[in-house]
């Protein structure tokens, strides 16, 4: 690339010259960002801060929040309680949230960036033609295991391998219904999304058959769990995975043959949002290269940018785990959007398989009540008397 | 001045705007469907989750009888010390309450885990590694923890407005240690015993961070299915409301069992 | 012989008793000296992550962010609870009955009832501003209700709701078991009821109002599911925590709670030292 | 001397029923004056009345003959000293003085110099600096009255303040108040349920019951000329016996005509007699104009306590000598000491 | 009579001072025997010996006859009335007082009887179902006297049981109190710092200062032979005037020799000799042994109460007849009225 073409915002960040910048400078905008937590390159750690080099460039306050799951985003945003310039769902997620109105179309001449994103994460089902997203990280789920502890021959089982029962208790599993239920339905062979409460049904009986096998349901909670050597086997994300192998060599990851679901997380803006043009800036700015690349090495995960590959170190841009076999990829699905009616079905089976090993029915909670009330009503009775006894002398 | 009513009027509208307006609308919520109309379906689907309650009552029921035996003595002790050496027990009873909840969980975590601290220094003597973390014992301990100073205060409280001679007249009239204690130790702090139940029971049904960071997530409890309506798939806030409702009335129920809210029994509480 | 079993006991009680509250927060400081980000293994010593914990904005505007929302909350409850507790203490027994009940509910609700309770009033409230604003049939000078209110004004307003209860059920018993001669004894010298108040009333409560602020400090500094609700696009510490497990708990946040720790120590070690000295002054003096 | 508090039919009433009915009083300037009945009479609430507390319902209270019957407590120029002193316990004992003075914006000099010559009249000097919560009761009582005199008030009201003392105490302090109303000259009203106490220090007593004056004089008078059973058996031990006014200087009780020196009763009106333990002079029992049987004896000190059945009455006796219990026992009493009232109730 | 319950060199120490200070004491059978000194000499300490709460640093409890040094409260046959009376609160005065008796595993209905005689006994008929915390202090003590007494123990401690109550109902309880013992036909072990009262009630009496016993008498033998002028002015007022005991019979005082009763002293030995201001002659001046100046008159009711100075000294003289202030008085004292001890200090 010629000198010419770039602007030179930090030693470590050009960004392109052919697009204005500079243009809210002095206006004394400032721009929302939710994204989830530590998933951008924020100078921690020797990183280098995209961020402040954002508003060094554009003179756009850049406010930065952080969420923890698509669902408390979600629900910060549907209730209205939070107007965010740009957010960061995953792909059903964002799909829901589409259908539901509460994206804007992005104006693309804003983003000319978008050109360099690679074809492979592009028009996707769940926001076809890329009206309201421009993706930010992909990855896959696979599954982390210990070299220590599991045997290497066994992971030709693929998903199975998380119902095996040597393994008891050296399993984490997602705590996650969506994630659970997908490998729970890839395992009976059928689509990793559920198309029917019979699938829910099915795969809950497969996830309670699973349930004793567990150690714990967890989220992130897996980096410390997995890198300790507590548990053998993790299905987790890839760009996670790499960040465990990284601490932990004795760690492996491996993606199952028959398929397994694909994510992305993309960049939107939310229909609340009053500088939807700073927000397109903002998504421009973080497909520039430099900060697609320097966000790709902070959090591992694999960047849409096409030319990141390129300037990756050796050990990532020849990983399996970054840049998977495309045809792994095409045997993938991504999340779909689902109906609501699914969702509450699922939810339910959620809730049962964690509290399924315990006898009990649904009796109980009446009793209880019952006895609740009988034990305040002889209260209150009781106490009437004291009141009265008293009261005689 | 010193019972001017008016003064009240600012909270009283506090109150009402923003404690009874939006219980008013959790209610309002509970008895509607998504469409805004009237059902009671919410309530019906409840039914459904019967084993998620019993088992979060049970294991706040566990863990508020453990906290109520390992304060009681605690509290007698504390009771009884002089009053410089009360001022600062209670300040170290208070004192972890300053810090992070989840960080404390947290480091319970580092504790239990299999290759824990716990587990290291048993394997240093041979002993081990037991499974600990994730474990109904877990989820028990961790409230039992965190809940434990709820419990010492309001305990203390009461143990501090009983008499030493009282404790004596009964030694006197023949009543040894046990005696002393069931017939009149217990029996007189039955005020804080109410309100230290109610302090621990009720964050004990609700909680779900530590079911999920000590339990492993394996075991649904109450809070986590709460929750799960606003923070999940389905994003079913009218059934989140309902539950919210039961779990409140099944609280308010204990609570009025345990003590007529009197201000006075929540001294030192809090 | 029995009495010195006995004393013996209960002192090795005591120390287990406060072994189990102190070891994991004991765990959580050694390890924020640990070289490595391990929380089981302690595999050298060293300072970065205080160092590191200096330079992460995003922590220390958080930890700014809580301290004032809880420095305004707590001052705000303290306030309304004591102007509370008095209006109150005037009333019928039934009626503060009713108040008392009512009030406890923010403290035996569950968090996150609270929260989401919360969150849905200021919805509805955004919800008819904008109406208002946005319908033409309605007069004009109907249109100044703000849409934008999530953020700083929701979050105080949210901590303030749930710290009022905890000042009045401090404040309030000892307000009643206040002797009112003492109050009588200052309109007896000749202060106005207003002086009176500010003169002898206050300075009475002035320990449990003190104990209130403090509690109310508490709550609001670790409180994370309802300023969840109700922080709009803000951050306070505990959402920074919470929202950072995304990996894992960065050991800069043992380092802050260490900090946090030792200050708070340190206060109450002062406040005590320096009272005790005040009061072996006056025995001296004796 | 002039009147300078008067209270006209004061009615005060709590709960719907009357704790005072119509009372009315005049105070004498730098008179020591003293309220003396049982509990729940309405002492209490009289003074809270003259100090501006309670309102009463209907009646009118006069300072210096000026109707202050609605002038707030700050506003009087009346000091209290509360029944548990209510000493402010935020503020050590200098400031406690100075509470009053400080609101009147006094020079700090001038406050200075006042409250140190009026911990000296109480016998607090060199304790300015102590904390009122360390002091002990006796020392706390006068830190009260300190506060309470300090401001020069035209009255100073005292509220049982020696009631938490013990006896020796009590009896000191007795003395020194009076002293220190003397000294200070000006009008103390004082409220105690000790008869002996009111003796002690007042110049004038007033007897109360169940809102009522009962009688209003001075001690001696009270004492000696008590005008109804009520104030003799509460002034001090009596013996209080049903009798007949035969006529004049001539009375029948116990079976037994005695002189007396009361006059201008109805012929055979029904009376009480009053005759205090001590006057009854005990002799053998032929030279008796009584006879009893001795039931009990209680050494006191000073004197024996007996107790004697008389035909189904039983006397007290106070006397130096001591009788065996179960003797018989002959009892004079001198036409001085019988005190002949009209015949009440109770 | 026999020994009940003896203490032998009890020393017993809090905060390395020593509260009593090797105290031996016996105390007979079915006697009343009251503990008297001011507040802080140890007298709630020794009770608490002998009820097993206190353990003596050194020497040895008996309880007729054994050694109980290091048995529990609740294994001794001795029962207490406490300070405040701590009753139960959450206990009615039936169960109350059944407290003990349950704890005895007796029968239902024997308990019944048992507890209702006893409320009989105290006057409490009627009062069974009644909430300890609503009642009279003067009930409130009667249970607690119930409570102990039910459980038929040999000894009855009771620690200041009246303190609390008001003058009139002291007294009352008094005469109750005494009645009560000799009904029970039990030893009863008292404790206050009223002298009338203990004179009032007791066989015999200790007075105690520092954790020492100053004497051990009958309430007589206490008031009238003093040993010392601790015992002398603790015992009522006195005056206590240094002297010189010229020979047996004749003491020198206040510039002036008086015939006494007492012998056996050294020639010209330092005295210290005590006069009852009951026991002073008030004369007129030419015929005094002694001529002061009336100083102050109070008016107790029974006697008034002058304070005479002479030469210096201000003698109490207590007088049925009251001599005006500034008046020259003569004063005489009989020889029997002259009680001479060896002179200590204080
Ligand atoms: N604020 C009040 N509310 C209701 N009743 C009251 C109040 N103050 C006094 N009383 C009642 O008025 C009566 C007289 O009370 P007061 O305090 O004047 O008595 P007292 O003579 O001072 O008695 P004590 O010697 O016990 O102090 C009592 O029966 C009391 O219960
Ligand atoms: N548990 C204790 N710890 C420390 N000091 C004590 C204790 N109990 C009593 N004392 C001290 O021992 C001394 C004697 O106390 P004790 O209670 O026997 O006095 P008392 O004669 O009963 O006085 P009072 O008439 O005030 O009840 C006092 O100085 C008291 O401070
Ligand atoms: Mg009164
Ligand atoms: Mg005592």
């Amino acid at each position: 690339f010629a000198a010419e073409d770039k602007i030179q915002v930090t030693e470590d960040i050009s960004v392109s010259a052919d697009y204005d910048w500079t243009r809210f400078k002095g206006q004394n905008v400032s721009l929302n960002v939710y994204n989830w937590g530590l998933y951008i390159s924020d100078g921690s750690d020797e990183s280098v801060d995209v961020i402040s080099a954002f508003e060094e460039l554009t003179g756009i306050k850049v406010n930065y929040t952080t969420f923890d799951t698509n669902e408390s985003m979600y629900a910060k945003l549907k209730s209205g309680g939070a107007s965010y310039d740009v957010i960061f769902p995953s792909d059903y997620m964002l799909g829901k949230m589409a259908n539901e109105g509460m994206l804007l179309p992005l104006n693309k001449e804003n983003i000319p960036n978008l050109a360099g994103i690679s074809e492979l994460y592009l028009d996707k089902e769940y926001d076809p033609g890329n009206v309201y997203s421009v993706p930010y990280m992909w990855c896959m789920v696979g599954i982390t295991y210990n070299k220590d502890m599991v045997d290497e021959a066994d992971l030709e089982q693929g998903w199975n391998l998380l119902w095996d029962p040597r393994y008891t208790g050296q399993i984490l599993q997602f705590n996650n219904s969506r994630d659970c239920f997908a490998m729970a339905l890839k395992t009976l062979g059928r689509s990793m999304n559920p198309t029917s409460t019979q699938d829910i049904d099915d795969a809950l009986v497969k996830l309670q058959e699973q349930k004793p096998l567990v150690q714990a349901y967890v989220m992130d909670e897996v980096f410390d769990k997995m890198e300790g050597g507590e548990a053998a086997l993790a299905p987790y994300y890839t760009g996670d995975g790499l960040t465990m192998i990284a601490e932990n060599p004795s760690l492996g990851m491996f993606i199952p043959e028959e398929g397994t679901l694909q994510c992305v997380d993309a960049m939107c803006i939310p229909a609340s949002s009053q500088n939807q043009e700073a927000a397109e800036m903002f998504i421009n700015y973080m497909c520039e290269v430099d900060v697609a690349l320097q966000n790709t090495l902070f959090v591992q995960y694999t960047s849409p940018v096409e030319a990141v590959r390129e300037l990756l170190p050796a050990e990532l841009r020849d990983s399996e785990l970054m840049y998977p076999d495309p045809e792994l990829i095409e045997r993938s699905e991504y999340p779909s959007v689902i109906s609501d009616e699914l969702n509450s079905a699922m939810d339910m089976a959620w809730s049962q398989m964690k509290s399924f090993d315990d006898t009990g029915n649904q009796w109980l909670v009446p009793v209880f009540l019952l006895v609740a009330i009988a034990m305040t009503v002889f209260n209150v009775w009781r106490r009437r008397a004291r009141k009265k006894r008293r009261q005689m002398y | 001045m010193i019972k001017n009513r008016k003064l009240a009027a600012p909270y009283l509208v506090w109150m009402v705007v923003f404690i009874l307006v939006p219980l008013a609308i959790v209610t309002y919520f509970a008895f509607t469907d998504k469409a805004g109309n009237f059902t009671l379906e919410n309530l019906m689907i409840i039914g459904q989750y019967s084993t998620v309650f019993v088992r979060s009552l049970l294991l706040a029921a566990e863990a508020t009888v453990i906290c109520l035996v390992l304060s009681f003595p605690v509290s007698y002790f504390l009771s009884r010390q002089r009053a410089a050496k009360q001022k600062i027990f209670l300040m170290l009873v208070m004192l972890p309450m300053w810090m992070n909840f989840l960080l404390r969980t947290y480091a319970w975590m580092s504790l239990l885990e299999n290759n824990g601290i716990i587990n290291r220094i048993l394997g240093f003597f041979g002993i081990g590694p037991f499974q600990m973390i994730y474990t109904s014992g877990a989820v028990v301990l961790g409230m039992v923890y965190n809940f434990l100073p709820y419990m010492i205060l309001p305990l203390y409280t009461a143990m501090t407005k009983i008499d030493n001679s009282v404790i004596e007249a009964a030694q006197d009239l023949g009543a040894g240690m046990f005696k002393t204690l069931t017939k009149v130790l217990i029996p007189l702090s039955a005020p804080g015993i109410a309100t230290g139940i109610t302090m621990v029971f009720v964050p004990s049904v609700s909680t779900f961070i530590i079911s999920r960071m000590l339990g492993g997530g394996s075991n649904m409890l109450i809070g986590d299915l709460i929750e799960l309506q606003f923070l999940g798939n389905s994003y079913n806030y009218n059934l989140g409301s309902a539950l919210s409702l039961v779990l409140m009335v099944i609280v308010l129920l204990c609570m009025s069992f345990t003590n007529g809210f009197d201000d006075e029994d929540m001294e030192g509480v809090v | 012989m029995k009495k010195q079993h006995l004393a013996a006991l209960q002192k090795v009680y005591l120390c287990l008793i406060f072994s189990f509250l102190y070891v994991p927060i004991a765990v959580m400081m050694v390890f924020s000296f640990n070289e490595s980000k391990s929380r089981t293994l302690f595999t050298g010593f060293t300072l970065k992550w205080y160092q590191s914990l200096l330079h992460n904005e995003m922590i220390l505007e958080a930890l700014w962010l809580s301290l004032v929302v809880a420095f305004l909350a707590a001052t705000v409850a303290t306030i309304l609870g004591v102007m509370a507790s008095i209006g109150i203490s005037g009333m019928k027994k039934r009626t503060q009955g009713v108040i008392n009940t009512v009030s406890y509910l923010p403290v035996v609700n569950p968090e996150i009832i609270t929260g989401v309770s919360l969150m849905m009033l200021f919805v509805v409230y955004v919800n008819i501003a904008h109406w208002l604003n946005s319908n033409p049939s309605v007069p004009g000078f109907l249109k100044f209700l703000p849409e934008n209110i999530f953020g700083f004004g929701t979050l105080l307003i949210a901590h303030i709701t749930f710290c009022v209860p905890y000042v009045i059920f401090n404040v309030a018993p000892k307000l009643r078991r206040m002797d009112v001669r003492m109050y009588e004894a200052a309109l007896d010298l000749g202060c106005n009821p207003r002086q009176a108040f500010f003169k002898v009333v206050l300075p009475e409560l002035m320990p449990a109002i003190l104990s209130a602020f403090l509690i109310s400090l508490t709550y609001s500094i670790d409180d994370f599911i309802i300023s969840y609700f109700s922080c709009g696009t803000l951050q306070t510490l505990p959402i920074a925590i919470y929202s950072m497990t995304r990996k894992k708990v960065s050991p800069e946040i043992n380092a802050l709670s260490t900090i946090m720790f030792v200050a708070i120590l340190c206060i109450i070690l002062v406040s005590n030292a320096l009272e005790s000295r005040s009061y072996r002054k006056k025995r001296i003096k004796e | 001397m002039s009147k300078i508090v008067s209270l006209q039919n004061i009615v005060v009433g709590f709960d719907g029923e009357n704790v005072l009915n119509g009372l009315s009083l005049d105070i004498h300037d730098k008179e020591f004056v003293t309220f003396l009945g049982p509990s729940g009479c309405g002492k209490t609430t009289t003074l809270r009345v003259i100090g501006g507390f309670v309102q009463p319902s209907s009646g009118n209270v006069f300072f210096d003959g000026q109707d202050i019957t609605n002038l707030p407590p700050y506003k009087r120029q009346v000091n209290t000293v509360f029944q548990k002193y209510a000493l402010f316990p935020h503020l050590n004992v200098y400031e406690n003085v100075a509470f009053g003075l400080r609101l009147k914006k006094m020079d700090e000099k001038e406050i200075r110099s006042r409250v140190l010559e009026m911990l000296e009249v109480v016998g607090l000097k060199g304790f300015e600096r102590r904390d009122t919560t360390n002091l002990s009761g006796g020392q706390q009582q006068r830190v009260a009255i300190a506060r309470g005199l300090v401001n020069h008030p035209r009255v100073l009201l005292l509220d049982e303040p020696l009631g938490a003392l013990d006896l020796k105490l009590r009896k000191e302090m007795q003395l020194e108040l009076k002293r220190l109303q003397q000294a200070m000259n000006i009008t103390f009203i004082y409220v105690t349920h000790d008869q002996e106490e009111a003796l002690t220090m007042s110049d004038t007593v007033v007897v109360m019951k169940d809102g009522n004056i009962q009688q209003i004089g001075s001690p001696i008078d009270i004492y000696n000329e008590p005008e109804n059973a009520f104030v003799a058996s509460f002034i001090g031990e009596s013996n209080i016996i049903d009798g007949i006014m035969l006529r004049d200087f001539c009375v029948e009780f116990a079976g037994n005509e005695f002189a007396c020196v009361d006059k201008g009763f109805a012929h055979n009106e029904l009376v009480q007699v009053v005759i205090r333990p001590e006057d009854i002079q005990v002799v053998p029992a032929i030279q008796g104009q009584l006879t009893g049987v001795v039931k009990e004896v209680i050494f006191k000190g000073v004197h024996y306590e007996m107790r004697v059945e008389q035909a189904g009455y039983e006397w007290i006796i106070h006397s130096t000598q001591a009788s065996a219990p179960g003797e018989l026992i002959g009892m004079c009493i001198g036409p001085d000491e019988i005190h002949i009232m009209t015949r009440t109730e109770g």
